[in-house]
């Protein structure tokens, strides 16, 4: 008994010498080794969202960071999957105004033309991938302006927000969408755009050719008809090119009537989800 | 046993990772890409080469003249905490670019178990400073070599269609067990016939 | 500065001697238990081994060149080891337990080390004084599922039940095996030659040692 | 409450922090020992998250690592200790890895990023939650190869019960290799991706 | 006059050799029936039930994990092959459960998981022979001796099984395997081994047919001599060389041709450590990849505790392959040398 | 061991399919109703049309001019009246403006006596502004201005004039045809090239399987004071790239990134050799070319001199229609060439064949995954990984691809021609090339 007693003495004093001695030895060494942190870019990182997708055009979040922080970039507002929440925790960390006002924007496909909707010119053989069907003339489509449905978008989207819906057709999930706006950069025909997360009406479609061409080319496509401008001039649609867009900071009486005056039904009313 | 043996052994048939489950954590966490894995390799090696001296004296130059074998794990976490802190600040002091190679995965050795079990492993074994010292050695490479192959598997894997279950860390698993199926060829028998 | 540093130093070293203070009073509890316990375990295995007889322990007799060519001899004889091979007794007996009854040593169990598939095989084997083996129960070993757990079963060593005399000597290849037997240890050729090895080292030792107590 | 069910699925240590995996596979080989491993963490898991956050303003901030580590590495003792001398078949089969608990990532992890910034109550509620989900992984990941590789579960002997279930079928000729190193990294890769897949199912929902 | 819209419009080139992967697997598998038969004409019927049974739970695994991705990939052959392979290298009266796992294993966790045909990086058939060998190494060690025409079954060692335990024993005089197994009163000739009268593997015993099967491969240029000529040559020499020390008579003593004749090897050098998603892509890499793999069998087979080397050397080697390939790479038409990049 | 020439690393054999057109007479083709004519026949600035709807244009008149250094002008090549301007796909999947001229008026060269000119009296400046302004372009098919060929570098000395005959590619029989009946021209246009370069040797290179064209080119060889090799190449394909042949014949690399003109070479197609022998011996300008309408689906396969802009669906007539609905219509060779789907698809500088291919010529099958078997890596003939390179192509890693070597690949297709898994290599690195383009020109925006 005596001797278990004793070792606890021993150990009691040799492992508080150990610790005591390195401690001592850590605490001069960090003294002395001490390299300073930046702590701006910390608190950045702290703030971006940590998904390097690299939308910002740096090779993600840290070297973004260590940009704001250096000051070599001054523009706080290039993370877009961030959100409002991030730009203001920049803001705070930099100590700059900012305006966290305005919708979140997303992305969606303006296209509805798929098979038996949408001609096609000739027999597609290749890779599935967009960029390498539109080395070939522009890809099958007969319009030129549609998607060609073969999924880059998908397989570049980090956030999975993408998929082939019900009818086969791509569409965006816009509760998954993080607005990084990776899919308008791949896709090789322009027919993503991106749209406030709340948008109520979108016209799907993207083709620019005159009326008769499009007709000819899909059956839903928009052929500039000027319906929806004309019946509702107050709704907020406006043709350019042939095509109608919808203006989403003026949304007046009959956005949704005009949906359905719509004569080959590319205005589309997005569900409340 | 030689030290040859030793190495053989800690190398290839009681390879750290692929039969004895240590280190795990930074073999899944840092395969991505062979160059951290590499670097992460030598941090280990480097640690626990280290870490099998300085363990091996305070064990045996402290705890058994004093009877303190309880304090074991106490006394080696201690000391190893420190070491992996004080090589850390050194390197980020004297050389940042070796810091920029290395200094990211240093913090990640203090609670890797790779370190910690080769000590224990040296006390079970009873092996002598310099044996302690070889085996310590032999286990960091076997980390090395297994996370060097592993790496090269997962980059070549990054181009594959995985299914999206098993994606990432999973497949790694994966990976790693097929590893250690195949590492199952080299048993201790081997050993015994190659070098008696 | 430096008073900061003495208070970080000493902080540290409270916490740590107050862990080590802690860890000596938990261990003034458990430590006799486990060395209890550890004796206990030995002496369990080693009175199920000698029926119930008196176990004694005996010191292994430093390694003489006299003792070792004998053994080498015998060893050779048997075609357990080549004519010239080195070995070393001592580091594969381990331990020498002589059983007597009424104060005559009659047999003796041996801790023997054989070495296996997945590494050291440590066997508590009896034999009678003529070196004929009697039972053996494998106390540690790492052998690989399937290929050598076999050797943990009792009914394993049936196989070499009364041999080790000079008469019957132990069998140390397949070849020796009635093929029943040898049916038995198929696949685990090395498991059967780590043990056999290994007794027979033990039944000759047991010859050598004559009845000593 | 919240805290509590994280460490069980959302965040659950094994399958999807992945950390802590060393001690995972090795002693996951019979059902018994996963439940006294995960014991063993609850227990150290528990006692430094309730020493750190107490002594979160004591604990100088340049040496907090070596500090948590010896209070981290002391419950690890006590355990060790305890172990070997009240349940010694159990401490048998865990081996050094009831030491390596000590370098288990979540201990150190939970002490870190939990325990040092809250209150004692909740640090407390933080280990039983991580504890509890790292046990309940380790379960499973035991089960599984237990079952697989042995065709038995093993779990403490009770009167005539000697502990260990047998699967009919299984136990004459089990799988062998799942009880064996491969098998654990195998069988870890596959509930990963099942857990994945669970995940993303509830998400759907 | 013409249908413009069916016009097929593709990348350049417009045309393509006859080529494609299913012809590729179905000749292969084709090369391999002949050693078959012999299996199932030395071993009796339940070598072919063996067979069977391997490749109708591969295929059904493709089929089913087919259905699950919406991608048909049985018809290319390849679960056929890893099937009939997985069949191949089983004992002829194995219990039937075995194969049906060694299949599942090979496709579902070493093909599929990985992504499918091509993405795998381990030799499937292989890592499933090796996944039951480990864990019933009792019924996957026990074999059947030659029948050659309907005698009962009788199990016996393979001749290389035999041979294990000559290098425990102590004393051996004898001057190699064939003299050591007739000692053991398994009388085994040359020609035996050639043409496949020993106990084995259903799929490996016949070196003769094997050797056959190949040629036609390389004349079909489905198989490079690499990988072949580098494991067995790389195999032959360290046979030669060290072969005979641990029967005790000295170096350069091996018994080539029993080692080369017995056991897998030329199962394993012919068709399974030439499988093309596994192995290196240039020659160079190639002929690394056998030297390895005839490394490695030399050394597990004479030193190690298991009977078979075969296998585990080219799951071994499977590892190193991308390793291999980031090493060996060929020069680029209008550079010096090779440039080596870092990383990538 | 071939006895002829080749290059060491690669190639592949296809089927060279060329019995049915090879050493027989080219045929005039009769002429267009209505020419289409692109401002976009060659690699480089396009045209700009000096024209407009309603004009009225004589033969060889100037249409389009030249935009730049690396641009070539255009001319008509018949007489009418410009009834439309508009917007075509080319068969390389891009779009021009090409002008439409209707049949009319009267020919100023055709079916009247030539009248020949004398260029020994012309400066090596002149020569060069000739070529350049007859319109010449590389009519083997990758359309490169002649002239850009044809100015050596300061400093730099012209090695080798390399003759490439080789039309290695299956089914084309244009330049075969041509030597048979022109030797004695293309001897003549040797000449003026060798004034303007004064090489230290020309060599003549053409595959084996072709020895009748070999034979006449010999004998004018023969006949003729001028000093060429001829270099008999092993039948393989890409025997005549640009690279390749230059290896073939003198064992010399291009480095990458590199021209041929960097190592004292000049390469110049057996038509192009023509062309520039018309175009100042009777300054003709690039008006008409010889191509080769074939296939398994057409019923009289031939070798035709055509105006260019004539349509493919007027040649097809030629050739007396279709035996067998085709799977494939092909501008160019089956190797290079590019599919198209539009039959009013006009006949360019650049194009050496049409054909119109069955089902069973094409042999196409399901594309199934990479089974790393390696053997495009054994058919590449700038010694690439192809197999490594579309997968980092495919996974968006386009300047890990370009590390690997995607700029040095020249799409001739050998990869994807052995590939047993029918894999569209090829296209997987022209979108791999395109994407690169497209991240270097943002980063040169971005800095």
């Amino acid at each position: 008994m005596l001797d278990l007693i004793l070792r606890t003495l021993y150990g009691f004093i040799s492992v508080a010498f150990l610790g005591s001695a390195l401690g001592f030895g850590l605490a001069i060494a960090a003294k002395k080794l001490r390299v300073e942190k930046d702590k701006t870019v910390e608190a950045l990182m702290g703030h971006l969202p940590g998904l390097n997708c690299g939308s910002c055009g740096y090779a993600g979040c840290e070297p973004y960071a260590e940009a704001l922080s250096s000051g070599s970039d001054s523009d706080i507002t290039k993370c877009k999957p961030g959100g409002a929440a991030c730009l203001e925790g920049i803001g705070q960390v930099l100590e700059r105004e900012v305006d966290t006002s305005g919708p979140r924007m997303v992305a969606q496909v303006h296209c509805r033309g798929g098979e038996g909707t949408a001609e096609t010119r000739y027999r597609y053989k290749g890779l599935k991938d967009c960029n390498a069907a539109s080395i070939l003339f522009g890809g099958d489509k007969s319009c030129q302006y549609g998607c060609l449905g073969l999924g880059s978008c998908m397989q570049v989207c980090p956030a999975d927000a993408i998929d082939y819906d019900e009818q086969g057709l791509v569409w965006v999930d816009k509760n998954k969408c993080i607005g990084c706006e990776k899919c308008i950069a791949v896709c090789p025909t322009g027919v993503i755009k991106m749209i406030p997360e709340d948008a109520d009406v979108i016209v799907a479609c993207n083709s620019k050719d005159k009326g008769k061409d499009t007709k000819a080319n899909c059956s839903v496509g928009c052929i500039g008809c000027q319906i929806c401008a004309k019946k509702f001039p107050d709704a907020g649609y406006k043709i350019t090119d042939n095509l109608s867009i919808v203006g989403y900071n003026d949304r007046g009486p009959g956005r949704a009537d005009a949906a359905e005056k719509c004569p080959t039904g590319s205005i589309i009313v997005l569900d409340e989800k | 046993m030689s030290y040859i043996g030793i190495i053989i052994t800690y190398v290839f048939i009681s390879n750290m990772i692929l039969s004895q489950f240590l280190g795990l954590c930074p073999f899944i966490g840092v395969s991505k890409d062979s160059d951290s894995a590499v670097g992460m390799g030598f941090a280990v090696t480097f640690v626990m080469s280290m870490a099998s001296l300085v363990t091996w004296i305070i064990y045996h130059g402290i705890l058994v003249p004093l009877n303190l074998e309880f304090l074991q794990t106490i006394a080696f976490i201690l000391v190893i905490a420190s070491l992996v802190q004080l090589v850390e600040m050194a390197v980020q002091k004297f050389s940042p670019a070796l810091y920029k190679a290395l200094g990211i995965y240093l913090p990640l050795i203090t609670t890797n178990c790779a370190v910690m079990g080769i000590a224990l492993i040296n006390v079970r074994e009873e092996y002598n400073i310099l044996e302690s010292f070889t085996a310590g050695f032999a286990g960091g490479i076997g980390f090395l070599l297994a996370i060097f192959l592993m790496s090269a598997i997962r980059v070549k894997l990054d181009k594959e269609n995985v299914p999206r279950f098993l994606k990432g860390t999973p497949i790694a698993f994966v990976s790693g067990g097929l590893m250690a199926l195949a590492f199952m060829a080299f048993d201790r028998a081997l050993l015994a016939n190659l070098i008696g | 500065m430096n008073n900061k540093l003495m208070q970080m130093t000493l902080r540290l070293a409270i916490i740590c001697a107050v862990a080590s203070l802690v860890l000596g009073v938990v261990n003034i509890v458990t430590e006799p238990v486990i060395v209890e316990r550890k004796r206990a375990e030995k002496e369990v295995a080693l009175k199920e081994l000698s029926d119930g007889d008196h176990v004694g322990e005996l010191q292994l007799p430093a390694n003489s060149d006299e003792l070792h060519g004998k053994l080498s001899a015998a060893l050779a004889a048997h075609g357990v080891i080549a004519p010239g091979e080195d070995f070393n007794e001592k580091e594969l007996i381990t331990s020498i337990y002589p059983v007597d009854r009424n104060g005559e040593v009659f047999k003796y169990i041996l801790q023997l080390d054989g070495s296996g598939y997945g590494g050291t095989m440590v066997i508590l084997a009896v034999f009678l004084k003529d070196g004929t083996f009697v039972k053996a129960k494998l106390m540690e070993n790492n052998e690989t599922p399937g290929l050598g757990k076999k050797a943990e079963e009792a009914a394993y060593y049936n196989m070499f039940l009364n041999t080790g005399s000079d008469a019957a000597p132990l069998p140390v290849s397949k070849r020796a095996l009635s093929p029943a037997d040898g049916e038995a240890v198929s696949g685990s050729t090395i498991t059967f030659n780590g043990i056999s090895r290994a007794l027979a080292l033990g039944s000759d030792y047991v010859k050598l040692l004559g009845g000593k107590n | 409450m919240f805290n509590f069910l994280k460490g069980l699925f959302k965040e659950n240590p094994i399958f999807v922090l992945a950390l802590g995996l060393c001690p995972t596979l090795a002693v996951s080989t019979q059902v018994v020992n996963a439940i006294g491993m995960g014991a063993g963490v609850i227990f150290v898991l528990i006692g430094s998250n309730i020493m750190v956050s107490l002594l979160k303003n004591f604990i100088p901030d340049e040496v907090h690592i070596p500090a948590y580590i010896v209070i981290i590495a002391s419950f690890v003792t006590i355990v060790d200790m305890l172990m070997q001398a009240f349940v010694p078949a159990l401490s048998a089969s865990l081996g050094v890895f009831v030491k390596l608990i000590v370098v288990n990532c979540i201990i150190l992890g939970r002490a870190e990023a939990y325990a040092s910034k809250n209150s004692v109550k909740d640090s407390i509620v933080d280990a039983l939650g991580m504890g509890i989900g790292f046990t309940i992984g380790l379960l499973v990941i035991s089960l599984v190869r237990e079952v697989l590789g042995s065709g038995t579960i093993t779990l403490f002997p009770m009167g005539n019960f000697d502990g260990v279930i047998e699967i009919p079928g299984l136990v004459d000729a089990p799988v062998r290799i799942f009880s064996l190193s491969p098998g654990a990294l195998l069988a870890m890769g596959f509930l990963m991706a099942g857990f994945n897949w669970l995940k993303s199912k509830k998400k759907e929902d | 006059m013409i249908d413009t819209k069916k016009l097929t419009v593709s990348s350049s080139p417009q045309i393509h050799s006859a080529d494609s992967t299913a012809k590729i697997m179905w000749t292969v598998v084709l090369s391999l029936v002949p050693a078959g038969i012999w299996g199932v004409y030395i071993f009796g019927m339940s070598a072919l039930v063996v067979i069977l049974v391997s490749i109708i739970a591969a295929v059904a695994a493709e089929a089913l994990l087919g259905l699950i991705n919406k991608e048909v990939t049985v018809n290319d052959g390849s679960a056929f092959l890893t099937g009939l392979l997985v069949g191949y290298n089983m004992p002829p009266q194995v219990p039937l459960f075995i194969p049906v796992v060694a299949s599942l294993f090979a496709i579902v966790v070493v093909k599929w998981s990985f992504g499918g045909l091509g993405a795998n990086w381990m030799n499937p058939a292989l890592a499933g022979r090796v996944f039951v060998f480990f864990s019933w190494t009792g019924p996957m060690t026990k074999w059947l001796l030659p029948i050659t025409g309907g005698a009962d079954a009788v199990t016996g060692p393979t001749p290389l099984g035999s041979l294990k335990s000559a290098y425990f024993a102590t004393s051996l005089n004898v001057s190699g395997p064939i003299e050591y197994l007739q000692s053991e009163g398994l009388p085994v000739t040359y020609k035996d081994l050639f043409i496949g009268n020993i106990p084995g593997s259903i799929g490996e015993v016949s070196a003769l047919l094997l050797l056959l099967g190949a040629l036609v491969l390389v004349a079909r240029k489905i198989l490079t001599w690499h990988v072949p000529v580098a494991y067995i040559g790389s195999f032959a020499f360290l046979i030669w060389m060290f072969g005979g020390v641990r029967m005790g008579t000295g170096l350069f003593s091996g018994d080539v041709l029993f080692h080369i004749l017995s056991g897998g090897l030329m199962l394993g050098a012919l068709y399974m450590a030439t499988d093309m998603a596994t192995t290196p892509l240039t020659a160079k890499g190639n002929i690394i990849f056998g030297i390895g793999c005839g490394f490695l069998s030399f050394l597990i087979r004479i030193f190690g505790s298991l009977p078979e080397a075969v296998s585990l050397s080219i799951i071994v080697m499977n590892i190193f392959v991308p390793v291999i390939d980031r090493y060996t790479k060929i020069k680029r038409f209008g550079y010096g040398e090779v440039k080596e990049k870092s990383g990538e | 061991m071939s006895k002829f020439k080749t290059f060491p690393k690669g190639g592949v054999h296809p089927p060279d399919n060329i019995s049915g057109t090879g050493n027989r007479p080219i045929r005039n083709a009769s002429l267009p109703t209505h020419a289409v004519i692109p401002m976009s026949q060659h690699i480089g600035a396009p045209a700009e049309c000096i024209v407009n709807v309603g004009d009225t244009i004589e033969e060889e008149q100037l249409i389009g001019k030249s935009t730049g250094y690396v641009s070539v002008p255009v001319h008509s090549s018949i007489p009418g009246k410009v009834v439309e301007i508009k917007e075509i796909y080319l068969p390389h999947g891009k779009k021009s403006q090409a002008v439409v001229i209707e049949l009319g008026g009267e020919f100023k060269r055709m079916g009247k006596p030539q009248k020949q000119s004398d260029w020994t009296g012309l400066s090596e400046k002149e020569i060069i502004e000739r070529i350049s302004s007859m319109g010449l372009a590389g009519q083997g098919g990758a359309t490169f201005p002649t002239h850009v060929k044809l100015v050596l570098p300061e400093g730099k000395k012209c090695d080798y004039l390399l003759v490439n005959a080789a039309e290695c590619e299956p089914y084309l029989t244009s330049d075969q045809n041509m030597i048979l009946e022109k030797a004695e021209e293309i001897l003549e246009g040797l000449k003026i090239l060798k004034k303007l370069l004064s090489p230290r040797e020309i060599i003549f290179a053409i595959e084996s399987n072709k020895p009748e064209a070999a034979g006449v080119m010999a004998a004018a060889v023969e006949k003729s004071d001028l000093d060429v090799r001829i270099d008999i190449l092993k039948t393989k394909y890409p025997q005549g790239a640009e690279k390749n042949i230059i290896k073939s014949c003198t064992g010399k690399e291009v480095p990458s990134g590199k021209l041929p003109l960097d190592i004292g070479m000049v390469v110049l197609n057996v038509e192009t050799v023509y062309s520039v022998y018309e175009a100042l011996v009777f300054e003709k300008p690039l008006v008409e070319r010889v191509v080769t309408v074939s296939g398994g689906a057409v019923k009289a396969p031939e070798t035709f001199r055509v105006k260019i802009g004539t349509t493919y669906r007027q040649l097809l007539e030629e050739c007396e229609g279709l035996i067998e609905e085709p799977a494939k219509v092909i501008s160019g060779g089956p190797m290079m060439g590019f599919g198209v789907f539009d039959l009013d698809t006009p006949v360019t500088k650049g194009t050496s064949g049409i054909l119109f291919l069955t089902k069973k010529e094409v042999k196409a099958a399901k594309q199934t995954s990479c089974i790393s078997c390696g053997r495009c890596i054994q058919a590449c003939p700038m010694g690439l990984n192809p197999s490594d390179i579309n997968k980092h192509s495919l996974n968006f890693l386009f300047e890990e691809a370009q590390d690997m070597g995607l700029l040095d690949c020249v799409e001739c297709g050998s990869c994807a021609y052995v590939c047993p898994a029918h894999i569209p290599l090829v296209q997987s690195f022209r979108m791999g090339k395109n994407q690169l383009r497209a991240i270097m020109m943002q980063k040169k925006g971005a800095k």
